[in-house]
């Protein structure tokens, strides 16, 4: 608790007043390639944000907007058809065109290329052009969140010609996109510079600053000294142990910004002692969440209720809350806790959570989790899983062998709880533990066939009071996001929808 | 014919291109004396050692007390029977004793390993070879790091002795040590080929201690004899002009210095021009290899 | 001294073929399917897996991997990274600039301050040496990444003197950023090279050829400077060659804690993804560069101490 | 009171008589014993369970609770200490045991045998010595996951033609002295001179360089477990609390990164000094 | 009255406090005129060398002198480095027992004869000159070619050549040779031996000659003093000590020294040579000897002129040793 828990969410900052000529901003890591298909993590779509663009666009207060489609109509469930924009140019000069977005769009189903996006493609049976600069999307079974998946690295749109090019998407060759900043060049190892693009179509989202360079400075302290020694100017998800220092800055100001990420237990084996939903109940039961939160998060985070984060409600942000408060409290009880395992015949059953020291809060977290269990009568064991297996956590069902629970850091792209939700039906690559509730799975699809915000959104409260009540999750706390701006500038969108959006367009100076 | 405790034919042995010892003859008679003396280099320790066993020569003949002894010990046997024919004592005293090993067991480890002996037995040999060489109680507990340069000395010939070998070979066993001690290590050699008929191989560059303590001597040059014979003769009427410059190296009253210089490179030229023939020779008989 | 030196070369390429042989043996042992390693984890359909294969031509034997593998690296071509999706080369290239300044910035550090505290130990016998002694002990034992953190707690987090992080701009800039790495990097070496360059001095001030050089009136700095330092190189060369080998690798460790982007920082983060053609190629390369180390060692050597050029020179 | 100060000096006695007197030595070796006692006995003396988190201690400094501190998950940082110079010694002890005894076997059979044997031996030494420790440990962690069994088959064999090729030039050496020879002309075998005469004279110097190697072993793997790939979290080992402390420094909190930081330095101090001491009286010996 | 060009006068040497505190020298008085050859004879660790060191200002460190050394009747103990160094420049040179080991094997040879005069302010060129020069004096073969080469390339005599040039450049006028033959063969000895006292007497030089073989010693030099355990204990000219040796330690040194020209076999003296730290009170020798009576451990004998002699024995003038 105390003072360290305060903090306060900034919806976004001020406009910029005029230009500057060249911003530094930090990412923790060097992205691995420029090629949308495998932009999936944080510091990738941070740096493809400004530089390409998709048919949607989610904006900073996340909404889904029309982005290089003019227009998306969904004239039956199974098609999506999208108009593409006209006068679009790409950084080469050429003009956006409908083979464009069909060569971009097929790629993600391309077994040969692998795309991380794969899964958003799962219901897709052909994407075709349908006019000079229109695409339709056939679709296998009635798919609203695909519309909204448009505006993540999903939909993304990158010039076919470039595509074809050896080496798309590396230092050396770069990518070709329509994004209001063009590739510049790529210091391996050190940063990627990118130019304003002077052609750029949307009028509103001008970039005001020439130059922006993106660094790369892995390790946490490093970044922080590098902001407050305005060594650069800024940057996105900092690293919680900064925080104390970043807020005391004089030269510049920490902001929490609306995000849709939730810090989760995955129990990832339902059939062992964590099969049972009163384990699962106790162990969340037992959970010191303020602890955890001072401890991992640096103080600033709320403990969360459901799986799904409140902030990821952008469809329906009104309506959630009264859902959320609808949620049994979450109070820790050890006690009752340790009654409900014994009565679950649990006492003294094993139960493996993997830890790495890829971050400090996953260590955190799972030391703080072996405590608790271990109070309430469970014998914890940690599981030191390499940093690169940790990833493989989430991908490979094998790496999850023996392994009853592991910790999660997820954000949604989309302002839509479904796609939270979505990933707990029956078979869902993203459904870990295997959880299977046919009631469950029939909701899911009902509110992927509804096209109403409002009626998905009461849907998807139905999918989220089952998911809280079988604990398929255990929900731990909500962070907000964080960005760090150096106050000679302002513009810069606080919330996670940085991820996806221009937010280098509307950076500018503070004065 | 007479049984030679040691027969050497013909030694060679070289070192890459470097030719150490060149065709080597001599015999040593049982509980005979017998000198080798050269310069530095000329080959002394490189014969001494394959004697021993602790070279190969690349060829010629070692006999000792009739067997053959050239090739390399093979066996077990065999290495024990030459090391009961023949025994050894290096020139530094100080690091020929493992610094680990007390006197006593020093002396123990060949009886042990060459005779079955009753424990009781080797300890009443054992101090038996100690007093052997002057050797008590008191010495015999300590490790060598205790002991002075002879007293060191007089344990590596206890040692030696311990197999009761037939020839003992000394190399330069007594040149690091002071003349005061020299002398008594020489008295008690002199009196052990008294009272046991242990025959002497004496590796030496001093003549003049040669005068005292070998009947006969074999003078090396460039690992070749260039001259041997009964050591009064040898040094009373020297015929090698290598032999000669030896002995009138050596220091006394009404030495000149200055014309051995003379003589020594006038060796050098000579011998230059014609290299030492090896000499197929017995130390018994008289001979001199001219230039 | 042309055919030593021939021959040596001959060595290197033979204890490199061994090596990657060696290296590139050991990887192919690694359990696990290697197409899993270069998807990243991710359980991917066969139709991927397969394309994968065909790309880094898993499915030869090993022995003709390899041949291709040793053929292309032979021509520079170190295969393709399997994270980045780039050339090995290009990778590493990109990085070396970062880690050879390092090195030599490290490496001056090292010459300099071990000299001086070895020379000011072995010359100041007392309280300075003393001092030096306890001083270099410590240095010694502190591993590169204790230093680095104390360093980086110091002088970047408490007093702000130098960044923690980056690799600068221009020349200037990257000297100034890479100060505390180069010290970190330095500080164990530092101790070592000081301890041995005292020994080594001392050992020869007791020579008697010193005392010599003394009883015939040669001044002592004199002495000191013909006589001791030149003659105690010996010994000081050859541990040079050691901590060469030590800062090749003691890099990755100091470039992971200053967040350096170079060679050796690539090649702790590929082995955590398991990007085999990187750790085969930053391997060669550190094995290269040891036996290159050596090689100069050995070549220094003789012109130090003329008995060793005549021994060699006379065997070729 | 004087009780106290006498029972340490008795303490301490038997540690200086080993010593030889000398000060440093002396404090050398009880560091060494205490650190071998808590490892040995660390269920015992460690104020905490190691592992025990209690959150509202997050990084708090020293307190009577917590002498060393709280880490970020409130870990007690003196128990984690304790229990870290477990596999803080053992991993250099396994280390320095393999590769002691591979080394002299390597060295003391080249010497002892010279010629082809000497070569190939000589050859394959040389081969290992160009892969630098670390990087053989990297490697083999690349090719079978992180842990500390990896790291000390690398070091094992990477260490060993240090200890070869002194064990090689000091028995060189050895067997050149004339009480080998005498050994050898009185007829036992290679192989009891060897085991009975040379290896006990060079044993001391090689233990010498084993002792100092055992401190390098403990940089190198702690080295290991500081980049992750050694001793996994959450078992208390010094490397791996330095990398787990460190993002800590940010906020301040010293104790959890420097501590162990400080334990690695003066463990490996100790060793040196002892290492050191034993060589120096090895070379005074031989005057 | 003329000063002698090197007077040692009742020279006491001890290392100071400390573990290894001990004596080594004591009383020691010798002398050597302008143009003479002295020797100075004693087993190992008599204190020889430590005696022909100090008159170079070398002694062991850490360790007090007291006592004279005086060359040209300037006294070295209290002298200025400045002073020193001159001295060693020009006054008095030595020559060491090992060449091998007292010649820095990196350099060039022409840098070790050269190095001295260097030292003094001789212009590089002029300094090479000169060493060619000394090098062909001490008969080295193509001097100009050797000044290029390193020791490794010499043979133990031919670098002990060198160190007599190296020891000749300054034009010294008393020469210290400590032992410098013993490493060597006893051809190369012979020849070592001529140049030495060859160039000695050419340059007039005064020597002191340490050396453990008494033979050697009588046909060099025409005075010897006898060392035992840091003192001396007889000093005679050459013929008187062979002929009437004064002291027992004397007649037992010859009488266990081999000659080649004598049938005597040579016979040891008892015991073991001791150094001053180890020797009991009174004579040193008094363990050792036939001769002593109980008197000889209670007072330790000064020397006392007998014949020309002196002698540092109780019983000097009872026993006549022939
Ligand atoms: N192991 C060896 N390898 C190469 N050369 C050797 C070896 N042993 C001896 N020699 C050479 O053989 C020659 C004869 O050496 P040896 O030791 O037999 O001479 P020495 O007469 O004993 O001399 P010294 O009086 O110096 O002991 C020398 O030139 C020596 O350099
Ligand atoms: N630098 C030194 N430090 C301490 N003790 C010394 C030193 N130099 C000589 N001594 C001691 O002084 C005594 C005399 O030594 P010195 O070298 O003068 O003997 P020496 O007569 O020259 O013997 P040798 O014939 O062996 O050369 C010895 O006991 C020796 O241990
Ligand atoms: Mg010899
Ligand atoms: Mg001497």
């Amino acid at each position: 608790g105390g003072d360290s828990a305060a903090f306060e969410i900034t919806k976004d900052t001020a406009p910029a007043r005029g230009a500057v000529d060249t911003v530094t901003w930090s990412l923790y890591a060097e992205p691995q390639s420029l090629d949308y298909a495998y932009a999936f993590d944080y510091h990738p779509n941070t740096v493809l944000a400004n530089v390409c663009e998709q048919l949607m666009r989610i904006t900073p207060d996340l909404k889904v907007e029309p982005g290089l489609a003019a227009a998306a109509a969904n004239p039956d469930p199974k098609r999506w058809v999208y108009t593409i924009r006209d006068g679009v140019k790409f950084h080469d000069g050429s003009a956006l065109t409908a083979d464009d977005v069909v060569a971009s769009m097929r790629r993600h189903m391309d077994p040969k290329v692998g795309s991380y996006w794969v899964s958003v493609y799962q219901n897709v049976d052909k994407i075709e052009k349908t006019g000079p600069m229109e695409v339709t999307v056939h679709l296998k079974k009635p798919d609203q969140l695909f519309n909204e998946e448009m505006g993540t690295s999903a939909g993304t749109i990158e010039s076919a010609a470039s595509l074809a090019k050896e080496g798309y998407g590396t230092p050396d060759v770069g990518v070709d996109c329509t994004g209001p900043f063009s590739f510049e060049s790529w210091q391996k190892g050190q940063s990627i510079t990118f130019k304003k693009f002077a052609d750029y179509w949307d009028m509103t989202l001008e970039p005001k600053v020439n130059t922006l360079k993106m660094v790369f400075i892995p390790d946490p302290a490093a970044r922080v000294n590098a902001l407050l020694a305005g060594e650069v100017d800024g940057g996105y998800l900092l690293p919680p142990p900064g925080f104390a220092k970043l807020r005391t800055a004089t030269n510049g100001a920490l902001y929490f910004g609306p995000n849709t990420t939730a810090v989760s237990l995955i129990p990832t084996d339902l059939k062992g002692t964590l099969g049972d939903v009163k384990v699962r109940r106790a162990l969340s039961m037992a959970l010191d969440r303020d602890g955890i939160i001072k401890a991992a998060a640096g103080g600033a985070g709320t403990p969360a209720k459901a799986p799904g984060a409140i902030g990821a409600w952008g469809i329906a942000p009104d309506a959630a809350k009264e859902y959320y408060a609808e949620l049994p409290a979450l109070t820790r009880d050890v006690a009752g806790a340790k009654k409900l395992v014994e009565e679950a015949g649990a006492s003294g059953k094993k139960v493996v959570i993997a830890t790495s020291t890829l971050s400090p809060d996953i260590s955190v977290i799972a030391n703080a989790v072996q405590s608790a269990g271990q109070a309430i009568g469970l014998k914890v064991e940690l599981k030191a899983v390499a940093p690169e297996a940790y990833t493989a956590l989430f991908s490979d069902p094998k790496a999850r062998e023996g392994i009853d629970l592991v910790m999660t850091i997820w954000y949604d792209s989309t302002p839509d709880p479904l796609e939270f939700y979505g990933i707990l039906r029956t078979g869902d690559f993203s459904n870990y533990g295997g959880y299977s509730n046919p009631e469950y799975d029939a909701l899911v699809d009902e509110a992927n066939a509804q096209a109403d915000p409002a009626a998905r959104a009461a849907t998807v409260a139905k999918l989220q009071e089952i998911a809280v009540r079988d604990v398929v999750w255990i929900p731990l706390y909500e962070p907000p996001h964080t960005m760090f701006l150096n106050k000679r500038l302002t513009g810069a969108p606080t919330s996670i929808s940085q991820l996806v959006y221009p937010w280098a367009a509307r950076l500018g100076s503070a004065g | 014919m007479t049984e030679y405790a040691l027969e050497v034919e013909n030694l060679r042995k070289t070192f890459g291109e470097h030719v150490a010892v060149d065709g080597v003859s001599f015999a040593l008679r049982p509980g005979g004396s017998l000198a080798v003396v050269g310069e530095s280099g000329s080959g002394k320790t490189t014969t001494a050692r394959m004697l021993v066993g602790l070279e190969r020569p690349d060829s010629g003949r070692i006999r000792v007390a009739g067997r053959d002894r050239s090739g390399a010990a093979r066996g077990r046997a065999t290495r024990l029977a030459r090391a009961r024919e023949i025994q050894m004592v290096f020139q530094d005293p100080y690091l020929s004793l493992d610094p680990r090993v007390t006197v006593a067991a020093c002396v123990e480890e060949p009886l042990r390993l060459h005779f079955a002996m009753t424990p009781a037995e080797r300890r009443a040999r054992r101090d038996e070879l100690l007093a052997r060489v002057g050797l008590g109680e008191r010495e015999a507990d300590a490790l060598p790091r205790r002991l002075s340069g002879g007293q060191r000395q007089r344990v590596a010939i206890a040692r030696a002795l311990a197999t009761e070998p037939k020839v003992l070979i000394l190399d330069e066993a007594t040149a690091a040590l002071d003349v005061s001690i020299q002398a008594q290590i020489l008295d008690l050699l002199a009196e052990i080929r008294r009272d046991t008929g242990v025959g002497y191989l004496f590796v030496t560059h001093n003549l003049a201690l040669v005068r005292h303590v070998a009947d006969d001597i074999l003078v090396l040059y460039q690992g070749r004899v260039v001259e041997s014979g009964p050591t009064r003769d040898v040094l009373t009427a020297p015929e090698h002009p290598y032999t000669r410059l030896l002995l009138h190296s050596v220091p006394r009253p009404g030495w000149d210095p200055a014309r051995i210089a003379a003589d020594r490179r006038a060796l050098a030229t000579a011998l230059r021009k014609t290299p030492p023939a090896p000499a197929p020779d017995r130390a018994s008989e008289r001979r001199s290899v001219t230039p | 001294m042309a055919g030593f030196l021939l021959r040596r070369i001959g060595g290197i390429a033979v204890t490199l073929l061994v090596t990657s042989f060696l290296v590139f043996g050991s990887v192919h042992l690694a359990p696990g399917d290697p197409a899993s390693f270069l998807l990243g984890g991710r359980s991917a359909s066969p139709a991927a897996v397969a394309a994968i294969k065909a790309q880094y031509h898993l499915d030869d034997p090993f022995l003709v991997q390899y041949t291709k593998w040793i053929g292309g690296v032979v021509t520079g071509d170190f295969g393709k990274s399997a994270t980045f999706r780039q050339d090995v080369g290009g990778l590493i290239a990109a990085r070396l600039p970062t880690t050879l300044l390092l090195i030599g910035y490290a490496g001056v550090l090292i010459l300099v301050g071990g000299l001086a505290f070895g020379a000011l130990a072995a010359l100041r016998r007392g309280v300075v040496d003393r001092a030096v002694l306890v001083g270099t002990g410590i240095a010694t034992a502190t591993p590169s990444f204790v230093a680095a953190i104390g360093l980086i707690s110091l002088f970047s987090v408490q007093l702000g003197w130098f960044p923690a992080f980056g690799n600068g701009g221009g020349f200037g800039d990257r000297i100034y950023h890479l100060t505390l790495p180069a010290a970190a990097l330095a500080l164990t070496f530092v101790g070592l090279l000081a301890r041995v360059t005292r020994t080594s001095m001392l050992e020869e001030l007791g020579r008697e050829h010193v005392e010599v050089a003394r009883s015939r009136g040669v001044p002592g700095s004199d002495v000191v400077r013909r006589h001791v330092l030149r003659n105690a190189l010996g010994p000081i060369t050859t541990v040079t060659g050691t901590i060469v080998a030590g800062l090749l690798v003691a890099t990755s460790i100091v470039e992971t804690a200053f967040g350096l982007s170079g060679v050796g920082q690539l090649l702790v983060s590929s082995v955590t993804v398991k990007d085999f053609p990187v750790v085969q190629a930053v391997s060669l390369l550190v094995v290269l560069a040891f036996v290159t180390a050596n090689l100069v060692v050995d070549l220094v050597h003789p012109l130090i101490d003329p008995r060793l050029s005549h021994a060699k020179g006379g065997g070729a | 009171m004087t009780a106290v100060p006498l029972q340490r000096r008795r303490l301490l006695a038997p540690l200086a008589r080993i010593a030889g007197g000398d000060k440093l030595v002396t404090a050398a070796l009880a560091v060494l014993a205490v650190l071998i006692v808590a490892a040995v006995f660390a269920p015992w003396i460690a104020p905490h369970d190691p592992d025990a988190v209690d959150l509202s201690a997050t990084l708090s400094g020293s307190t009577p609770e917590h002498l060393l501190g709280a880490d970020q998950s409130g870990r007690d940082v003196l128990s984690r200490l304790i229990f870290g110079a477990r596999t803080g010694l053992l991993g250099p002890l396994v280390v320095v045991i393999v590769s002691t005894l591979l080394g002299m076997l390597i060295g003391v059979a080249a010497a002892w045998h010279g010629g082809v044997v000497d070569s190939v031996l000589s050859r394959a030494m040389e081969l290992i010595f160009s892969f630098p420790a670390l990087l053989l440990a990297i490697i083999l962690v690349a090719v079978f996951g992180v842990g500390l069994t990896a790291p000390v088959i690398a070091m094992s064999v990477a260490y060993a033609p240090y200890v070869g090729r002194l064990a090689r030039s000091v028995a060189l050496q050895e067997k050149a002295r004339p009480y080998i020879q005498a050994y050898k002309v009185q007829g036992w075998s290679g192989w009891v001179i060897c085991v009975k005469h040379l290896l006990p004279n060079i044993a001391p110097l090689i233990l010498a360089q084993s002792a100092i190697n055992f401190g390098y072993a403990l940089m190198d793997l702690a080295a290991l477990s500081f980049l992750g790939f050694g001793v996994q979290p959450p078992t208390a080992d010094w490397g791996a609390m330095i990398n787990e402390g460190s993002p800590s420094l940010l906020q301040g909190a010293m104790l959890p990164a420097l501590a162990p930081g400080v334990a690695i330095v003066i463990t490996v101090v100790a060793f040196s000094i002892v290492g050191e001491s034993i060589a120096d009286r090895v070379a005074r010996r031989e005057q | 009255m003329t000063t002698r060009l090197l007077e040692i006068e009742n020279l006491t040497v001890r290392l100071a406090a400390g573990k290894a505190a001990r004596p080594i020298l004591d009383g020691v008085s010798l002398h050597v005129e302008r143009g003479e050859a002295v020797g100075l004879v004693g087993e190992s660790g008599s204190g020889k060398s430590v005696t022909c060191r100090s008159v170079l200002g070398l002694l062991p460190e850490g360790s007090r002198a007291s006592g004279g050394v005086r060359v040209d009747g300037e006294d070295i103990l209290t002298m200025s480095s400045t002073q020193l160094r001159d001295l060693r420049r020009r006054g008095v040179s030595m020559i060491f027992q090992d060449p091998r080991a007292s010649i820095n094997p990196m350099r060039r040879i022409g840098d070790f004869v050269a190095e001295g005069m260097r030292a003094g302010g001789v212009p590089q060129k002029d300094a090479l000159k000169r060493a060619e020069e000394l090098l062909e004096s001490v008969g080295i073969r193509e001097p100009r070619a050797a000044l290029r080469r390193y020791p490794h390339e010499f043979s133990g005599g031919m670098l002990q050549r060198v160190m007599i040039a190296g020891a000749l450049a300054g034009g010294p006028r008393l020469l210290l040779a400590d032992e410098p033959t013993t490493a060597l063969d006893v051809t190369t000895q012979a020849e070592v031996v001529s140049i030495l006292t060859g160039l000695r007497a050419e340059r007039d030089m005064g020597m002191l000659f340490v050396t453990h073989d008494l033979e050697l010693a009588a046909a060099i030099c025409d005075r010897i003093y006898v060392m035992y355990a840091g003192r001396i204990v007889e000093a005679q000219s050459t013929e008187g000590l062979f002929s009437r040796p004064r002291h027992p330690y004397t007649s037992g040194l010859l009488a266990a020294t081999p000659r080649l020209e004598s049938d005597q076999p040579p016979h040891g003296v008892p015991g073991r040579p001791v150094s001053l730290a180890e020797a009991p009170s009174g004579c040193a020798f008094a363990a050792r000897c036939a001769h002593a009576r109980p008197g000889c451990t209670e007072h330790e004998p000064g020397p006392r002129e007998i014949d020309g002699a002196q002698v540092a024995c109780l019983r000097a003038e009872e026993l006549i040793h022939d």
